[in-house]
Order: structure tokens, then C-alpha cells, then sequence
């Protein structure tokens, strides 16, 4: 974990209220994995107060960089949004366990929306290391279907869905994931919906599930991220999670 | 050199910048970004005979300059305070006060016992202001009754020095904190959070899952200064907080009247918050030609008694 | 068309939104942007039986997210309301709440039985939580006795509508309600300011010349919203307000218990806020197909009971 | 009053944290007098919470704008240092009431550091009119002295007081006031002391002080910034001023 001051690079907008931020945080990019995520201040001001957590979608070690891909939701989205190439930002990270890559599995990405960001991540270090990989992507339209110009970069291409039929598969992305589950892994992000449906369909084969939470602290000095599990304890999402096994995570809360 | 050391109700501190009690964990958590042999000091989260699980999630809230929190006092209990914690901290050079918490007179009065052997425990914090959770914690702090009883209780079993933390939502914290005084609290701690609440539009419920919640950060300064301003008249030496985020912040709290200030929220927003109000107090003594951090203290406010 | 229109304790409101007392003077000031007759109604400044000069400046402070302000009612008393600001009111439409303070119970019951005359008054909303002035204000709002002795007093000598304004200082502010309640009070207008301070660190003394203030604005919000929520199960009619600033900010209130919403700071900020929040209001309304607001009141508050 | 969505035009630095910001809002650029202000929201944030003051340091009817003159001391001043040319931010004025010119008397104008903005508008508005002008101004050094260019604009040239001696009279600028009241009426805005000094100097001749006071609504109905009189009254800076006679006005406080 480091607090670094990252200067942007890039902020662009990828897709109507989606962005790309690139940020150069050498130490944190060096040391980030798949799954895991930065806290960052939008902004030098007191509101909002808090900072906001962002997974990050890719590192490059070399250059010393970090890509966040964010969708505007309120405040400090929009802050964000604002942040020109040349400031500063106080980063973060990198915070929490990411995904644990099984072995002797194809791994089968499940992302939803913006929830597909930790996913380039990973399918990009799967490729490193020589693995196949299988990337579903959903989306409400075509239009909102970010992160497949990354994904070209390292010659992944992902099947989508969309809820218009726009493009790919009309329908929820989990109506893609029944037929695909042998042999598989599933490596899930998304909203909340979209995760309870992968952890039902996905009962029979090993899954891992990234889910979102409020943070404050992003340490686990707060306590204030707790989650339930499935046998009724306690777990933080920012220490013990993002990504929790699908098994042992409860959904309803 | 300016001398930051100060002695708060028989705490030695290296500086006056502590970590609230609930913001900074066990230390551990931002020990890569907050050498803990360089703040004053850490207040741990409360601590309770028991391990306690704590409330339903969600359990914080961001509000305008500050944020809601209702965590419910979860903690895994003295037990493993006294094994796994404080012999870490003490390997980190950390200055330690425990805050303590019960359900009971007995319960508070169990944990201030098991602590009193503990060389390693600098003192204590008794929490009677948590508002949180439906037995102990503000229950007691909001009636000065009540408050003298536990305080009492608790004082018979310990040596180490005594803070008491108050609540602000009482009509009368003076009284209360004679009452604490008159018990035999060392100092007081000042102040818990204020209870809020916020309310989710779409669904038509309340964010968080208890309901209510205490508020912390900026937005609670104001209040917490001047009910620091208000007990600099009872005689104790104060550990003051609630809002504070830049060294400003501090100075304003030490010439109302506290010998030292706690940090809670802002380390959330700038992890290094701590070190910088301690470095921009140095300076501070520095370009004013002030010698020492503790003549500063209720230099503002003619009510001021010494503690 | 949603329909906007509250009953509030009996005072007929042509939409849930007021201007808060003491933040819209009598409805002159803001008239070139504000149309008195488009807001639900204006409550005066606090206005005593006889002029009262205020407090010494500075007066205000602006804190995060809110502000500090020890007026200490300075107004030009009850023979100024009576013959200019009430006439020229009514020429403007304007729905008017009359502010009522005093030093005495004898005072405040003397600017009733005037009023009580007056076709031109909407009701009567007694402060009893002015935090800035030494004698009357807060001084009856924090004890349930005085405050029902008080509310017993000018309920005698009105028929207008009687709104009680409370103090967020107190540590139960649903048992000064009930006193309200049972000495008469029609509703209840929740709250009133949280007693803070800020200091010059520069010149070592408070900023207020009156030390201690009231903090109003977006960071009271959760303790306002929070006193709402207990209040409900008063079973009287609420006018909730602290902090609120945008239209959200008001269904949040609604939701907990309010039957109309008072809005002070945010004016300032933006002048044609109250303008803003019912319009907000309205369309919320038409995109969740409600037809009346009152079905929003104590929606999301199950110890809510009807006003 | 208005309340104006004007449009950023200009916003350049002028000096050492000193900027010079132009406005369109025409109705209110059509109906300010010298010596009223405008009321700023210098940011669509919560923080800072309130408005700021500016006096009107020049308006052009025709171009439908307004200027302002301003010092960046804090956070409300540095966001308002960070607008850029084609943001709208939201004006409230003209405010107050201005200068009353006295006829018959030369106006002899005293300026100290920012507080020479009311003074630009204030003599451009005699020049206008005819009439002769005086405008001593005083600063802490030489490239503090802002608002010449703007003042020779239309042929006013102000003789300068700098505490260093860096240009000018060397000392405050109210050192040049004593030799030159004789037939003057003196019109001063500056920092409280130069206020005090100048109420001192004048008591011979008609003097008016642009004085400032912490405002929370600006339009009178807070009650907020009482200023005492001398007889021990009190006004309110915002309506009753910002522009008071110097016998009136108690600046103790
Ligand atoms: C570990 C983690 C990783 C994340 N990674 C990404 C990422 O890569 N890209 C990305 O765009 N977002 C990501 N998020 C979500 C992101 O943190 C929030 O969208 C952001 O904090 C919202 O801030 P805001 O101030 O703009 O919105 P707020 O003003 O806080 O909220 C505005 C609205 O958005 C909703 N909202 C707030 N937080 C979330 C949330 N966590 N999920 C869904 N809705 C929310 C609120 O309910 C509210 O309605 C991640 C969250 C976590 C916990
Ligand atoms: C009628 C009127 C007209 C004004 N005209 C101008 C103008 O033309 N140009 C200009 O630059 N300023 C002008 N001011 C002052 C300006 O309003 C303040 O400088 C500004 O509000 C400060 O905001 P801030 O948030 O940057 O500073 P804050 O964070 O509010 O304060 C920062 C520091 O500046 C000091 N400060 C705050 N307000 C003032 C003040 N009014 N005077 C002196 N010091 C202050 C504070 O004490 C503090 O130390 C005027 C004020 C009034 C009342
Ligand atoms: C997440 C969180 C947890 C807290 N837990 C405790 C606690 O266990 N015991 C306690 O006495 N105070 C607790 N507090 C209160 C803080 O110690 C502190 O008094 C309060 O937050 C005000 O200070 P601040 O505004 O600097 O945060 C907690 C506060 C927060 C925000
Ligand atoms: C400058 C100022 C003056 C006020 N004067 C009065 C008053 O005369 N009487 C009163 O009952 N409340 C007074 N109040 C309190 C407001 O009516 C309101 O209850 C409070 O500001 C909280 O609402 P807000 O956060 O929307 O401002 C005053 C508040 C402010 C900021
Ligand atoms: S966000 Fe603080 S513990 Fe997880
Ligand atoms: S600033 Fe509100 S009355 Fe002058």
C-alpha cells in the first residue's frame, strides 16, 4: 500500500458518461494485481469528503501507469470527470485481494457495465502467462460496451450482450454464461444483480465474484465495508474482498 | 526545536496528534503510509469483554463535509487485544490508550481490570458516548447518574490514566463531565460523534442499517469546539476533537482549551493527516517564537482552569 | 398537475416550502427574485415586543459546509411588523408565519395576544431555540418545563396556529415535544441551530463576537433529519428543516415525518432555492405518479404517526 | 438585483495573486453605480458553502459586462481563480449602495491594495461626467499597484504609494493624503487601518468609505454584517453600504 501523488496522463470520454483515466503512480502500478483497487481523492476540496474507490483496469509497469475506467454516477465521479492531464491526485493503493487465478481452468469472465474494468486486468495477465481466456461482456446498449479498445491492445475479444439487442446477445450477459460453464472458472464483476445471478448459475464450477461496497477508510480501519457471508459471519470488503468466492459471499444485504 | 511533548492527564505524549478511537483500526492497517512512533499517540477502536459483531451493513454514509457512521462497536474482543495487538504496537513504538467499552458497569469495569497489569497500555478511554448500539456507549454518557456510577466503578480497577469521552448530544455536557470529574476521571475526551441520520429516496428507507448513526468530520467542528471551549471550565485536562483536518483545526482546538486533539475522519480522506497537523504545529510554534505546544493551550479562552 | 398543497397544523400552505426565520427578513429583500406568492409561506424574523439591537460583529462565520450566525434577534419589535411588514406582505400574496421571541413568558405571550388581531398572520411559530440571546430563546427550549409553562402561556392568548420551534441542543428533544404537545402547540418546527464556535487562530479569540453561534446549513442536516425522524411519533404536525439544499434534500425530510420543510442557509447560496426545491418537488411527484405530497409524509418512517 | 448566469470572459492573473476577471451579465452591467458589488457563487460545490463579495471595478454597458478587481486570499478567491473563459457562474447584483459623487468638490479617490477596484469604476464614472480626478493608490510593492492599465484606459493616472519606496511615495498611501484635501471630497476603499487613517485625516472635508464586512446573504435580510456607528447605531454594510460616510461609521470593530 502506498499514498502516492499520480499525475494524470489522460481523461477521456470512452462512451456517454464513461471515462478513461490514465495515471502515472509508478510504485502502485508495479505492485497492482488483478481485482484489486486504488482510493482516490477526486479533489483537493471538502466535498465530497470522502475518497472514491476505482479498480484498476490496467498498469503499465514500464511507463509507470494505472487505467481507470469509470462511469459518472454523482459527485465525485463528476470531480473526477473534471481532472485535466497535468494535475495531481492523491492515490491509494493498491488496496484489498484480487482474483486468485486457478489452475487447470479456462478462465470465463463475466463483466457487467463498468464492472468489466477489473476484468482487463485480468484477462491481460492471463494472456501473459499464456492462458486462454473468454470475456463476456453486458452492457444496457452498444454504445456503453467499454474497455474492448483495451482489450484489442493484447488480442482479447469479448462476446456481448446487451440489453437492447444493439449488439451480440439480447439479454442479461449472464443469459450467455448457462452453456459456457465447463471446464470453466468464472471471474465476475458487475452490479449487484448481475452477481447474484453468476453466483446461482455458477454453483457447480469455482467462481469469484468482485463486488462494490461503501468505503470509507479502504483499509480496513473503519470497519464500515462489512459484508455478509453465506454462514452468517462478517467480512470487509476492502481487506478481505473485492473478491470474494462465490460460495462464500451473500449477496442480499 | 519546538517541544511538542505534552502530558495528557498523565499520558505522555511525543506530540498531541492522536488517532481517534474507531479510524485507525489496531494500527496496523495504515502502518505503511502513518509510522506509528510518530504520532502522538493511538486510541484504539472500543474494546469490549467479548468479541462483538457489530451492526447490520450499510454502515457509513457520506454527508455534506462529514459522514455517518454506525458501526456498532464490532471488535474481536480484549482477549485478543491483549495477545495480538498491543504486542505488535509496542513492537511499533506506538504510545497506546485503549477505549474501552461494556454493556454493563460490570462489563467496563471487567476490561479497565484485565488492562490495569498491562504495562504496555498508556491508558485508558472510556467510551460512554457511543451512539451506536442499544445497551452501554451513549446510554450511560447522556445521564450524569449514570455517568458517575461507571466512571467510579471503573476507577477503582484501574491505575492507568483515566479519559473520559463525551457525548455531544446532551443539553448539558459541563454537568455531565463533573460528574465524570467527581468519579475520578484523570481527563475528558471530547467529543463522540453526533447523531444523524440520512434517508435513501428511492427505496424509502433509512441508508444505513441502524437507522441513526453518529456524524464525524468538518461538518462537526463547530460543535465540538465549543463544547471543548465549554468544559475547559471543569478542571481536567482535555483530549479535544471532531472535525479537525488541518493543523488550523488543531491550534483552534488547543486555544480552546485541549492539551491534545484527536484525529478521526480525515485520515480517511488523507491518510497522512496525522503527521501533517503534527508538522504544521511545529511550525506553527516555530514562526510564532512559542516554545512549547502546551502554552497554548486555552490561550483563547478566559474560562479556562488548568487541568 | 401533482398537487402541492399542505395543511400544515392547521396553517394552509399553497406548497410545502417556507423560508426559514431569520433568513428571509420579511420578505422584502429577496422580493426581486424570490415571488412571495410562489413559496409556500414565509416565517418573519424572530420579533419581540419591543426592538432588539442584536449582537455585536461579527455576526457570521462560515464553517464546512455551513455557517455560524449570532444575530441574537436583532429586529425592529412588534409595532414595525404589525403596521408595515404585515400590510405589505399581504399585498404581495405572501403566507405569512410570525417569529415570536421574547425575554420573558410574559413578553412572548404579549406579542401573541397582538397578534391574534391579525388576519394577516398564517400562525405563530414560538422560538423557544435561539441559541444567541442570553435570556429567552434556547434558555426555555432545553427544559421540558419551562417549555410547557411557556407554550401553556401563549396558547391562552392565540388562535392562530401554533407552531413550537426546538432546539437540536438538547438531550431529548421528543420529551420538550411532548410537553409542547400537552400544553397546546398545534405542530412542531424542527429545528432550530446547533450551538457551535470557531476561533482566530491569528488573533486568539472567537470570531463571533457573541463566542458561540448557531450552525445552520448543509452539515446539520443528518442531526435535523434525525430529530424529524424521533419527532414523528410526537403525533404532531412537523415543519422539518436543517441543512436542507436541494429538492432531494427535502423528500428526505418528508419521507421521515415532515409535513413541510423550512429552508434558511441554502437561500443564501442560492437565492431562488426554495423556488428550485418546489419545482423539484412537483416533478418528483409527476415521475413517481404520487398526486398529493402529503402521501409522502413519514413514508419511509414506520414510528411515524399522523400529524 | 438580479440574479445573472454570467458567463466567464476573462479571469488573467494582473499581478502577484492578484486577477482581473471580466463577466457577462448584462442587466446587471446596465444598472451597477460605483461603490455597489456583486455577490458571487464562485463554484457549483458545497465548499465553500456562501457567496463572495466584489465590488464592480468597471462595467461596459455595451459589451453587456462587468469586472472585477481581486486578491486571492483563501478558498472561495482561489476557486474563482480556477473559472475559465466560457463558464457560467451565478452573480447576484448590483448590491449596495455606492458613492455618493459630492458636486462642487475635486474627488480625491484613496485606494489600498485591492481596494482600489470601486475606485476604477468611481473614476471612470466622473471622467464620464467631466470631471477632474485624483487617484492616490497604495500597495505593498510595485507590482502590487494593479488597476493602471485600466485607469489609463480613459486618461486617469494614479500617483503611487508603496510601503517598500519600489515606486512611488514610499509609506502608506495615506501619507499623501494630508497635503492635498483642501477643495477635495474624498472618496477611500482599502484595508480597515487605511480606513481608520483616512477617517482621521478627512474630518475637515466630506469623505466616503468603501468598507467590507463578512456577508453571508448580501441583500439584507441576515442581519449579519452590522457595522457600528458612531452614535453607536448599526448599519448593515450590505444595503446600508458597503459605502458609508466616514463621520457615520465606527471601524473599530
Ligand atoms: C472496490 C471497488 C471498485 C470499484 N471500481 C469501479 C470502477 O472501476 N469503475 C467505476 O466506475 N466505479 C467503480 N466503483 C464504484 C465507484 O466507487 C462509485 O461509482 C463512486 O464511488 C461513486 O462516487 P460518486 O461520488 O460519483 O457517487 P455518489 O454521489 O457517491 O453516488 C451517486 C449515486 O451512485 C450510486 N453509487 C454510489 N456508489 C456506488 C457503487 N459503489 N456502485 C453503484 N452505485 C453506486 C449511489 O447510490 C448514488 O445513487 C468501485 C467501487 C468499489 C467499492
Ligand atoms: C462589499 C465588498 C466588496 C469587496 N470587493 C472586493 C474586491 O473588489 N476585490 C477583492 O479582492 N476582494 C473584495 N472583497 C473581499 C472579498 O470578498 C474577500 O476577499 C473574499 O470573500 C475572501 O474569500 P475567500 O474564500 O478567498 O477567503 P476566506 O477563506 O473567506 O478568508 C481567507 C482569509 O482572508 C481573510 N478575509 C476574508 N474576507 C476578507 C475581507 N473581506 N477582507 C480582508 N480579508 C478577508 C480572512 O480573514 C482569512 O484570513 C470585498 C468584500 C466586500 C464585503
Ligand atoms: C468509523 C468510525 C468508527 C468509530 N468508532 C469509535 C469507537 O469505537 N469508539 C469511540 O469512542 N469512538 C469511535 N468513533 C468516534 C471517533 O473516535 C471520533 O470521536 C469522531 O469520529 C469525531 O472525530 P472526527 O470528526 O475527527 O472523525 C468512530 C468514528 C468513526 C468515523
Ligand atoms: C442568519 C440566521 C438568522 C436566524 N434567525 C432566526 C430567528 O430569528 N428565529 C428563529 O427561530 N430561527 C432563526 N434562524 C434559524 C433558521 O430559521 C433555521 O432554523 C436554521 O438556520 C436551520 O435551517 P438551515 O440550515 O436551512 O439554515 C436563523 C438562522 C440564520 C442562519
Ligand atoms: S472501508 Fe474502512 S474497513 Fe473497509
Ligand atoms: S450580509 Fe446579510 S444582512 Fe448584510
Amino acid at each position: 500500500m502506498r499514498l502516492e501523488g499520480a499525475r494524470v496522463e489522460e481523461n477521456r470520454l470512452l462512451a456517454p458518461e464513461h471515462r478513461r483515466m490514465v495515471l502515472h503512480a509508478p510504485d502502485i502500478a508495479t505492485s497492482a494485481a488483478p481485482g484489486q483497487f486504488v482510493h482516490l481523492r477526486v479533489h483537493d476540496s471538502l466535498h465530497p469528503l470522502l475518497r472514491r474507490p476505482f479498480s484498476v483496469a490496467r498498469r503499465d509497469v514500464t511507463a509507470g501507469t494505472l487505467t481507470l475506467i469509470y462511469r459518472v454516477v454523482g459527485e465525485g465521479t463528476a470531480r473526477l470527470a473534471d481532472r485535466r492531464p497535468g494535475d495531481r491526485m492523491d492515490v491509494l493503493g493498491p488496496l484489498g485481494r484480487g482474483f486468485r487465478m486457478l489452475p487447470g481452468k479456462i478462465p470465463l469472465l463475466v463483466g457487467g457495465g463498468v464492472g468489466i474494468a477489473p476484468l482487463i486486468f485480468l484477462a491481460e495477465e492471463a494472456r501473459r502467462t499464456g492462458r486462454q481466456v473468454e470475456l463476456l461482456a453486458g452492457a444496457r446498449t452498444a454504445a456503453l460496451l467499454v474497455g474492448e479498445e483495451d482489450l484489442r491492445e493484447f488480442g482479447v475479444e469479448c462476446c456481448p450482450a446487451t440489453d437492447d439487442g444493439s449488439r451480440g446477445y439480447r439479454g442479461p450477459v449472464t443469459g450467455l454464461v448457462a452453456g459456457r460453464l465447463d471446464g470453466r472458472a468464472v471471474y465476475a464483476s458487475g452490479p449487484p444483480a448481475m452477481l447474484r445471478q453468476v453466483q446461482l448459475l455458477a454453483e457447480s464450477v469455482p467462481a469469484q465474484l468482485c463486488i462494490e461496497g461503501v468505503m470509507a477508510c479502504g483499509v480496513g480501519a473503519c470497519l464500515g465495508c462489512s459484508c455478509r457471508t453465506r454462514d452468517g459471519g462478517r467480512r470487509l470488503v476492502c481487506t478481505d474482498g473485492p473478491v470474494f468466492d462465490a460460495h462464500e459471499v451473500s449477496l442480499d444485504g | 526545536m519546538a517541544d511538542l511533548a505534552v502530558n495528557l492527564a498523565g499520558i505522555r505524549l511525543r506530540n498531541p496528534v492522536l488517532a481517534a478511537s474507531g479510524t485507525f483500526g489496531y494500527g496496523r492497517e495504515y502502518a505503511a503510509v502513518v509510522p506509528l512512533d510518530r504520532i502522538g499517540g493511538i486510541i484504539t477502536k472500543g474494546t469490549s469483554l467479548e468479541p462483538w459483531p457489530g451492526n447490520p451493513p450499510p454502515r457509513t454514509a457520506e454527508t455534506a463535509a462529514g459522514m455517518l457512521n454506525a458501526i456498532g462497536l464490532e471488535n474481536p474482543g480484549l482477549k485478543h487485544l491483549v495477545e495480538v495487538d498491543l504486542p505488535w504496537l509496542a513492537g511499533q513504538g506506538a504510545t497506546v490508550v485503549v477505549n474501552v467499552v461494556g454493556r454493563t458497569v460490570d462489563e467496563y469495569a471487567a476490561v479497565a481490570e484485565v488492562l490495569d497489569g498491562q504495562p504496555r497500555v498508556a491508558g485508558l478511554e472510556l467510551n460512554v458516548s457511543c451512539p451506536n448500539v442499544d445497551k452501554g456507549g451513549m446510554a450511560f454518557g447522556v445521564n450524569p447518574e449514570s455517568t458517575y456510577a461507571l466512571v467510579r466503578a471503573v476507577r477503582r480497577r484501574t491505575r492507568h490514566p483515566l479519559l473520559v469521552k463525551l457525548s455531544p448530544n446532551v443539553t448539558d455536557i459541563v454537568r455531565i463531565a463533573e460528574q465524570a470529574r467527581d468519579a475520578g476521571a484523570d481527563g475528558l475526551s471530547a467529543v463522540n460523534t453526533l447523531v444523524g441520520m440520512a434517508i435513501d429516496i428511492e427505496r424509502r428507507r433509512p441508508v444505513l442499517g441502524n437507522v441513526t448513526g453518529g456524524l464525524s468530520g468538518p461538518a462537526i467542528k463547530p460543535m465540538a469546539l465549543a463544547a471543548v471551549w465549554r468544559l475547559a471550565r471543569v478542571g481536567l485536562p482535555i483530549l479535544g476533537g471532531g472535525g479537525i483536518s488541518v493543523w488550523r483545526d488543531a491550534v483552534e482546538f488547543l486555544l480552546a482549551g485541549a492539551t491534545a486533539v484527536a484525529i478521526g475522519t480525515a485520515t480517511f480522506v488523507r491518510p497522512r493527516a496525522m503527521l501533517e497537523i503534527a508538522e504544521g504545529l511545529e511550525e506553527y510554534l516555530l514562526c510564532q517564537g512559542i516554545e512549547r505546544i502546551s502554552d497554548l493551550v486555552g490561550a483563547a479562552n478566559p474560562g479556562a482552569r488548568a487541568g
